[in-house]
């Protein structure tokens, strides 16, 4: 059980609850969408960049805890971010879950480090960030975690 | 009655721990285990007999032949078809179905036509017919399911109205992986066979569990894959009658099909050798028939009746947890032995997750059935599915373990 | 160096008298033996890990993906391609021919383009291509074998002007399994890609042989097989260029290959996966993995080295036997570790029959090669071909029994 | 070697170093070919029907010494023999290859009564008279072996 209360943490838990900044965003002027192929988590998510600043950002979709949570802690983390930060940041989180050292002055990103001890979640975790990232990049495709390799 | 106990005995991989647990092997809709003479008789292939087939003169060649072409009769007796050449073995039933979606509807699909199918197939008899009706400019329909859970079966009322002489194939599942629906195929090839339209059977889910038989069901063509039967990976079958094989072309080309090779053309041997291009995967076939005989030995019909205990016990035991959903019919005649079910709140990887720490392996997702899924308002379920060496004991290990997950994600 | 004598004890199957001899495994070029190894490793898989693959988040099906897609990374490293997703696995070379042959073909050929390819193909990489240019109304050339015995390999010259910009596709065998021909690969390659043609090796009888470098060599597609290469039959890779792969539709379909599936519809996950429909032959792949390792334990530069040794000594003592005739080249760096040959007057399928009775396996036939043999004004031939368990004791019977054989049908 | 002796009888290699009636007969009404595509042994099988008897026979081909010889020997048999009676002979012949049975009142063929120790071969031993039949069928098509269950 150690390792699986290490997994769903928290933090992790209280975001699949009560996920935060959930629903379409109606002033978004980027959009994206994740699937999870194998397992058939979608997160889609809606952006609005004022200049170069995430002025606003929320998720939908369907997953399991870990997808859901991680999206759901995501959109608290993004706001206010440049793309270039969120991509640093996004390079923090992957280390985070494929390592499972998360530095100590990273607070609750560092709950996903659990997450290392089962592989295959790593990509429910990625899922939304994915999203993020492509809709950053005004690529509307839909991210494959597939196409990744995390 | 075989004693279901001394059938463990017979599967190594059954005595290890999960997570510290007893392994509880749920997941027999994806693949089942191997008994120990499936896995002897591979071993003792490769330690004695191993050669090419067919084409050598050698002692090594001819035991090896003997071996291959033996395992296909022994397929041929094992769904009872009425000749060995009606058995083509292929990688599994995917490739079978692909075989039969290319070869027969290149040659007979025209635009106007239409091929039918069922609203629960798995992706693996659904895209095929998609590609197969695109090429042609054919329409696919589909046979609707009733209920709200998928609980109705399929709409054989429907089936007046969808089966006209338009019809040129009708495709369907035995048993659907995702709702455990036995489907009426005897009834279902007579009524295609009244319009004219050629039957392809998805035996995946069935043929390793009761017994079955293509000369009383009355089908064109079944598939199956030897993975999920005891069998090894790799290795399935496409049974067709006889009298459609030797009309078809065949699907993949090169060595050992053809009568006559010129630089610009060949010429095609019969079926079976005609639809097996290149080195076939000879220890597979050889462990398939193995695992035919172990099936065999112990019963199908005990096995299906075992199936049936198991998934009554589970429903039973299933439908009284909190938020569960389950799909599909309810235990009886028309449900096979696997159990799939979504709980409010919780999602199946969770759910999954949590079990295999508890050393118990379920499957979690759309179980290659993404429009049924969207059809039940569903984007996933958890699915228990059952086999010859479970438990009524791991049953219950299964329930104390959804009912912890269960607290772990309540409010 | 290793010792060979050692190798020979790795292999259960050579330790086995055949009609009261010893037997004397010279039909390698149809397929392999397997080391103890290999055999273990599919033991272990089913007696340990056995699981479905991708689908699964339960322990067993963790690490039966791990160990599957592992071994895609073991061969991936084993030919040196950039990426493991440049990996399909297939039954063998026969189908991976068939899915460029199909997906390619279909995508890319239209009328007017030309195929090329060689005189002395296997039927596996001949059909498809007869069958692809036909389908597209493309035209399907041949690059001549030079020499009434076929000793002056590929004519290069004609190359020149065969080699057009009509040319999209050009495939070839790296090693002729009946001339026992090493083709200029690398060369071969470099001048397709000169005028745009994607290039297609049959590596079947080198891959196992001797060192392979995708990325040296240049090519665009390759294939080959498991079980010519000490692993198990029914598993087989497509090698293709990343770039080329993703632009490329699926050959099969079904379950496992998709994004998103509606009931029209479907959408496809990038290479590998796409073109690995159904359940792949898991344990297959992992067998394949050990083989591997088990010649790179060796050293395939050894095992070549090994193979001319053998190869040199058989056709010095073959040469003097009366009125033999020896096709391909001479020993040396065009040949590879396998002899074809035919008597004035004996029949190949007798010699290979007296060879059983001396418990020696050869191969007697057109070895997938008709057009070949029409050309050499042949109608058969006996091959030995060797591998990294022959000895020169070996040949030393084979030349007995060949003497014994010549007697007995002598005038 | 007493397996070998009794495949490879001295009937046999007379036969397939003196074979009777080769080559295309000139007055031949009727014709087949016959092929074994797993070895590439071929026979062609020419003959003329003098009303509902065999006036003359010839075969033409290549292969191993058991298909030249067993076709070579046919010829000799079926001379002057009608349909029913070609048909009624062939029928010995393969229970003689399959069984390894030759009744003691038949000579010649019972030669190749060895075969049935050598199952790969007796597609060989069958060869000719698949096509001679074939012939008499008025059936100018290939036979191959592959179809027939011997
Ligand atoms: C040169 C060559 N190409 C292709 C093949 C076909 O390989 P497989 O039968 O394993 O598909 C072979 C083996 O028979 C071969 O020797
Ligand atoms: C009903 C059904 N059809 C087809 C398949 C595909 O079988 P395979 O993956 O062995 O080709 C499966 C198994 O996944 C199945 O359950």
């Amino acid at each position: 059980m150690s390792d699986l209360a290490d997994l769903y943490q928290q933090v992790i838990l209280d975001h699949n609850r009560r996920p935060r900044n959930r629903g379409k965003l109606p002033t978004a002027n980027r959009v994206a969408h994740g699937d999870n192929p194998s397992c058939g988590d979608q997160c889609s998510v809606y952006l609005r960049l004022d200049g170069d600043r995430i002025g606003d950002i929320s998720f939908d979709g369907s997953g399991c805890a870990i997808s859901q949570a991680s999206a759901s802690l995501m959109t608290t983390q993004l706001k206010g971010k440049t793309a270039a930060e969120a991509e640093k940041l996004f390079g923090e989180f992957r280390d985070i879950v494929t390592t499972g050292n998360a530095p100590e002055e990273i607070s609750d990103i560092g709950a996903f480090a659990g997450v290392h001890a089962f592989p295959a979640r790593i990509k429910c975790a990625t899922l939304g960030w994915h999203a993020a990232l492509n809709a950053l990049k005004g690529d509307p495709v839909t991210a494959t975690t597939e196409t990744h390799k995390d | 009655m075989p004693d279901w106990n001394n059938v463990r005995a017979d599967f190594p991989i059954l005595h290890q721990q999960v997570n510290g647990k007893p392994l509880v092997y749920l997941d027999n809709g994806a693949t089942s285990q191997k008994p120990r003479r499936v896995i002897d008789a591979l071993v003792h292939y490769y330690e004695r007999d191993n050669s090419n087939v067919h084409r050598g003169l050698h002692t090594l060649s001819m035991r090896a032949t003997d071996a291959y072409e033996g395992a296909r009769a022994r397929v041929a007796k094992f769904i009872n078809a009425a000749d060995s050449a009606e058995v083509i073995f292929t990688r599994g039933t995917t490739e079978s179905i692909n075989l039969v979606a290319r070869s027969w509807g290149h040659a007979h699909l025209k635009p106007g036509d239409v091929v039918l199918t069922t609203e629960f197939e798995h992706h693996s008899n659904l895209i095929p017919w998609q590609q197969a009706a695109k090429a042609a400019g054919a329409t696919l329909k589909f046979v609707p399911l009733l209920g709200a859970d998928g609980e109705g079966g399929l709409d054989l009322a429907a089936l007046d109205t969808l089966l006209t002489p338009q019809v040129k194939l009708f495709a369907f599942t035995h048993i659907s992986n995702t709702l455990g629906t036995i489907n009426p195929v005897t009834e279902l090839c007579r009524r295609a066979r009244a319009v004219g339209a050629v039957t392809v059977i998805d035996a995946a889910q069935s043929v390793g569990h009761a017994p079955l038989d293509v000369r009383q069901i009355g089908c064109d063509f079944l598939a199956f894959s030897g993975h999920k039967m005891c069998g090894p990976t790799g290795i399935g079958v496409l049974y067709g009658r006889r009298a459609l094989l030797d009309k078809l072309a065949p699907d993949e080309t090169g060595g050992g099909i053809v009568v006559s090779v010129t630089y610009q053309d060949a010429t095609w041997k019969p079926a079976p050798e005609r639809f097996e291009a290149g080195t076939p995967n000879v220890a597979g076939a050889i462990g398939l028939a193995a695992a035919c005989d172990y099936l065999d030995a112990l019963g199908r019909d005990k096995i299906a009746a075992h199936d049936d205990t198991l998934v009554r016990v589970a429903m039973e035991k299933l439908s009284a947890l909190p938020g569960i959903r389950i799909i599909g019919p309810r235990a009886g005649a028309e449900r096979s032995g696997l159990v799939s079910f979504a709980f409010t709140g919780v999602h199946a990887h969770d759910v999954v997750t949590f079990a295999d720490e508890d050393g118990i392996a379920l499957r979690g997702g759309h179980h290659c059935n993404q429009p049924l899924m969207r059809k039940l308002g569903l984007t996933s379920t958890t699915r228990a599915s059952f086999y010859l060496y479970n438990t009524v004991e791991e049953i219950d290990r299964l329930v104390a373990s959804l009912q912890r997950i269960l607290k772990f994600f309540g409010p």
